[in-house]
């Protein structure tokens, strides 16, 4: 007795087995649409609180507190927003592809979801970084853009990002849609290690990576914090965006199902679910460059 | 041919953007049987056989050759035959050049048996001219001639007697009598019924739609 | 082995093959490296050509930039260490322009060994330093070329 | 394919009238014309190529034989390799025979002559080969042709840029190895890769 009780505790207290299992049943969870909708409804906001508490944390370090560069002086402290928002740009991509992949290969509905509502956000972080970044480039390099390897292959990245997000609108047929989106995505993922090796393959006016350099970044602490800190930030305000797009793709998607008709009769009589999406809508608007959910708002009103 | 073949269908369903089709679908068709899909416009038959013929991605159920899946099975495609209303001939291609297309991808050359078969579809005389110089109803009997080049068990026939004469059905007909005596299957669609025709004994139907 | 199972063996076989010498060449590739930059050194051993733009690398000499009497037109010398080229250029220099500083200079030789640039464009290298602790290294980089054995390479 | 003569001699007839209209359009300053000559050829190149995608697979999908090959036991991946290297056959092989010619007018001297032969042999079949997944992405789609454009076009700008490199490479006396073994790279991948891309494009959209 004394024994199995022992076992038992072992059993769930073993931090691999407890993690694993609450791993792999958040992932079989967040597989179906109506789990994932319950439960990123809690999260979302989080994400949200997260990404202005470390971003803001991130730029008052990165202003005030970081040492100003010895070559660049006060002008390099544009890396802080131009370095995240350039890895995410890549990071994004390669979280769809991998979520293209696995839609196609384990036929996971909401894998397409996170495919084609990363594209847009993915698609903003590449045009910041080459805003950003060409911001960055007149003070230091003496010009705006060169045509190098780094830039050309970064603006080929957003061309591939408008390409992913119009296949998906060219097709009436959402299966299609979302399994040619996927593919597309699957199929760009070469540009990606192009991008990363570029400063090293090419003589390049760009520089070489710093963080991720061969023995450690060359970068003091002082400077490597607030980076860190952005970057984290920029992280989960990616999550906070694709959450709350899925959110609304999923509803959209899913309108006609059983569990989005009961939640509009539950929450019906004032009007409330309705807001939601209106409200839902109009935050994502600014996110959303394509207009992603035009054909959904039409679609919602029929509840009402 | 063994008549041991046997394809079945559970729990088949299909949605087109929000539309469900159909749901639960099941069926299961053995040699000598031919399986009539019936329903109004727009309830999914021509979904049905492309599913079946594993053109369309099965989302829902399962569809099994010989209790082993058809998706990505080889043997399954090489016994198939799929029919339907785009007939699968090149314009610019004699008659006679098409149907050699299709025999050099199944099997070899044989121009005697492809002169045979063409004879026996009543299209012999047409053979040397382009598939688009062809009427309807003669191109509707050369894409039939496919089926008579390779041994398929399986044919899947969408409304096969569309634009096609009484003669030109009566041909059909007895080739689709002959192949189920032989122990073939049949799975097709036709919008009318097949009660008078010598398909009757052997046909067992499937109505899709809701009533 | 099932007929099925030789033909996905050869199925991924064939992608390892495809992609391993996609990787080979595109090693190959990197290693004939691409030019886009010509040096001093090449300039003085292949001659120039006068009609032909030219992109120029090298780190600016120290004591060699001055500005000329109409305020805005500078030259000075860049070199690979090994030899020099005078350059000159009317405008704004980027901020990162210094003694000892590598650089990008695109413009064309007029009759004579002097680069009359029409843009000059500042390699910033992956290093980030601090302000104060950075003298020891402004010393080191601007008397680079003094203490270098060879000839630097982009 | 090969029936139809004017699907042969359009593209061809397209390549060299777009990079003639250069020549018509700029300064007839000879100078100016030989710098800009190679990229001319492999902008025109491109576009000839694309003009000729959308048509790759419409007339399959049209008639029928697309699904007939859906469902037909020979591997797919092969089928459409097959395919897209008929359509080189048709499209990129004899643009690369022509672009030496176009040299002529564009004063591009004649020891650089190979390097316009070389670049587009080895680059044109990587063309043809992504191009299919787009046109195999697009062929259900009633105008895909724009579509096609701005999936393919991200993906031949690497190998616009190294066979463009080529020749600006060669002009100013430099080696071109390192853009000769990155086409080639290009080329061992996407023959490699694209067959099975085709493959899963079309059983994603013929539905």
């Amino acid at each position: 007795m004394q024994e199995s009780l022992e076992r038992d505790l072992i059993d769930t207290v073993n931090p691999i087995t407890a993690s694993w299992n609450f791993l792999s049943d958040t992932y079989h969870r967040l597989g179906s649409p109506r789990e994932f909708y319950t439960i990123s409804r809690y999260t979302t906001p989080i994400f949200g609180i997260l990404f202005l508490t470390l971003s803001l944390i991130g730029t008052y370090f990165g202003l005030f507190v970081a040492p100003a560069d010895y070559q660049q002086g006060d002008s390099f402290r544009i890396l802080f927003v131009h370095v995240p928002v350039a890895w995410m740009s890549m990071f994004i991509y390669i979280v769809m592809a991998t979520a293209g992949a696995i839609g196609l290969i384990w036929r996971i509905k909401m894998a397409f979801v996170v495919t084609i509502c990363s594209a847009p956000i993915g698609a903003a972080f590449t045009a910041l970084a080459l805003l950003t970044g060409s911001i960055w480039g007149k003070p230091i390099w003496g010009t705006y853009w060169v045509w190098d390897a780094r830039l050309t292959s970064e603006l080929i990245l957003l061309f591939l990002y408008f390409g992913i997000m119009a296949v998906y609108y060219a097709f009436e047929e959402r299966k299609v849609a979302e399994k040619a989106t996927a593919l597309l995505s699957v199929v760009g993922v070469v540009i990606i290690p192009i991008i990363h090796y570029s400063v090293e393959w090419w003589s390049s006016l760009h520089q070489g990576a710093t963080v991720f350099a061969e023995g450690g970044p060359k970068m003091p602490a002082e400077m490597l914090l607030p980076l860190a800190f952005m970057a984290v930030g920029f992280m989960f305000f990616y999550g906070y965006a694709l959450f709350l797009s899925m959110q609304n793709r999923v509803l959209e998607n899913e309108h006609k199902s059983r569990w989005v008709r009961e939640m509009v009769i539950r929450q019906g009589k004032n009007n409330e679910l309705v807001r939601f999406f209106l409200h839902g809508r109009l935050r994502l608007r600014g996110l959303d460059l394509l207009g992603f959910n035009i054909i959904g708002a039409s679609r919602i009103c029929d509840f009402s | 041919m063994p008549s041991s073949k046997v394809i079945s269908v559970k729990d088949l369903s299909c949605t087109r953007g929000d539309n469900q089709l159909f749901d639960a679908v099941n069926f299961s068709v053995s040699g000598g049987q031919c399986l009539h899909v019936t329903g109004p416009n727009g309830c999914g038959k021509t979904s049905l056989l492309r599913l079946v013929a594993g053109i369309n991605f099965v989302e829902h159920g399962e569809i099994s050759w010989n209790s082993s899946d058809t998706a990505n099975n080889p043997n399954f495609y090489s016994e198939c035959a799929y029919i339907a209303h785009k007939e699968g001939l090149k314009n610019e291609l004699t008659a006679i050049e098409n149907l050699r297309y299709y025999q050099q991808l199944d099997s070899g050359t044989d121009e005697v048996a492809l002169d045979d078969i063409l004879d026996k579809m009543g299209i012999l005389k047409c053979a040397d001219l382009l598939a688009q110089q062809l009427s309807f109803g003669q191109r509707r009997r050369l894409s039939f001639a496919r089926l008579l080049i390779a041994d398929f068990t399986l044919w899947i026939l969408d409304e096969p007697f569309t634009g096609i004469d009484t003669s030109g059905r009566n041909l059909i007909e007895s080739l689709c009598v002959e192949h189920l005596q032989n122990g073939g299957l049949i799975i097709m669609t036709h919008h009318q019924s097949l009660v008078d025709s010598p398909l009757n004994q052997y046909r067992s139907e499937l109505k899709l739609g809701r009533a | 082995m099932s007929p099925s199972q030789k033909k996905r063996f050869a199925i991924v076989g064939l992608i390892i093959a495809g992609v391993g010498a996609a990787t080979f060449l595109a090693i190959m590739s990197m290693q004939s490296s691409f030019e886009y930059f010509k040096t001093p050194t090449q300039i003085e051993t292949e001659g120039f050509d006068s009609k032909q733009t030219y992109k120029l690398a090298g780190i600016v000499r120290k004591g060699t930039v001055r500005r000329l009497d109409d305020g805005i037109t500078q030259r000075f010398d860049i070199t690979d260490c090994e030899n020099d080229v005078t350059v000159q250029y009317t405008g704004i220099l980027p901020d990162l322009f210094r003694e000892g500083q590598a650089i990008v200079t695109i413009g064309k030789f007029v009759d004579q060994p002097m680069l009359i640039a029409s843009q000059v464009l500042a390699k910033h290298d992956e290093n980030y330093v601090p302000n104060e602790a950075a003298d020891a290294i402004m010393l080191q980089q601007a008397n680079k070329c003094d203490d270098t054995d060879g000839p630097i390479k982009y | 394919m090969f029936r139809n003569t004017s699907s042969l001699i359009q593209p061809l007839v397209f390549f060299i009238i777009i990079a003639l209209l250069f020549p018509f359009s700029l300064p007839a300053e000879g100078e100016l014309l030989q710098r800009i000559g190679g990229g001319v050829i492999w902008v025109s190149a491109v576009l000839a190529t694309m003009l000729s995608l959308e048509s790759m697979f419409h007339s399959d999908y049209q008639d029928g034989t697309l699904e007939q090959m859906l469902i037909h036991p020979r591997s797919l991946p092969l089928a459409m390799l097959g395919k897209a290297l008929a359509h080189w056959t048709a499209t990129g092989l004899l643009l690369t025979l022509f672009s030496p010619l176009l040299c002529v007018t564009f004063n591009i001297p004649s020891e650089q002559i190979w390097v316009l032969f070389a670049g587009p042999l080895l680059g044109t079949p990587s063309l043809s080969l992504i191009g299919a997944t787009g046109a195999a992405l697009t062929v259900t789609l009633r105008r895909g042709g724009v579509l096609i454009a701005i999936v393919i076009l991200p993906l031949y700008i690497p190998i616009l840029i190294f066979g463009a490199g080529m020749l600006t490479q060669t002009a100013q006396g430099l080696e071109v190895a390192s853009q000769l073994y990155a086409l080639a790279a290009i080329l061992a991948l996407s023959i490699t890769l694209a067959p099975f891309a085709i493959a899963g494009a079309l059983r994603v959209t013929i539905n």
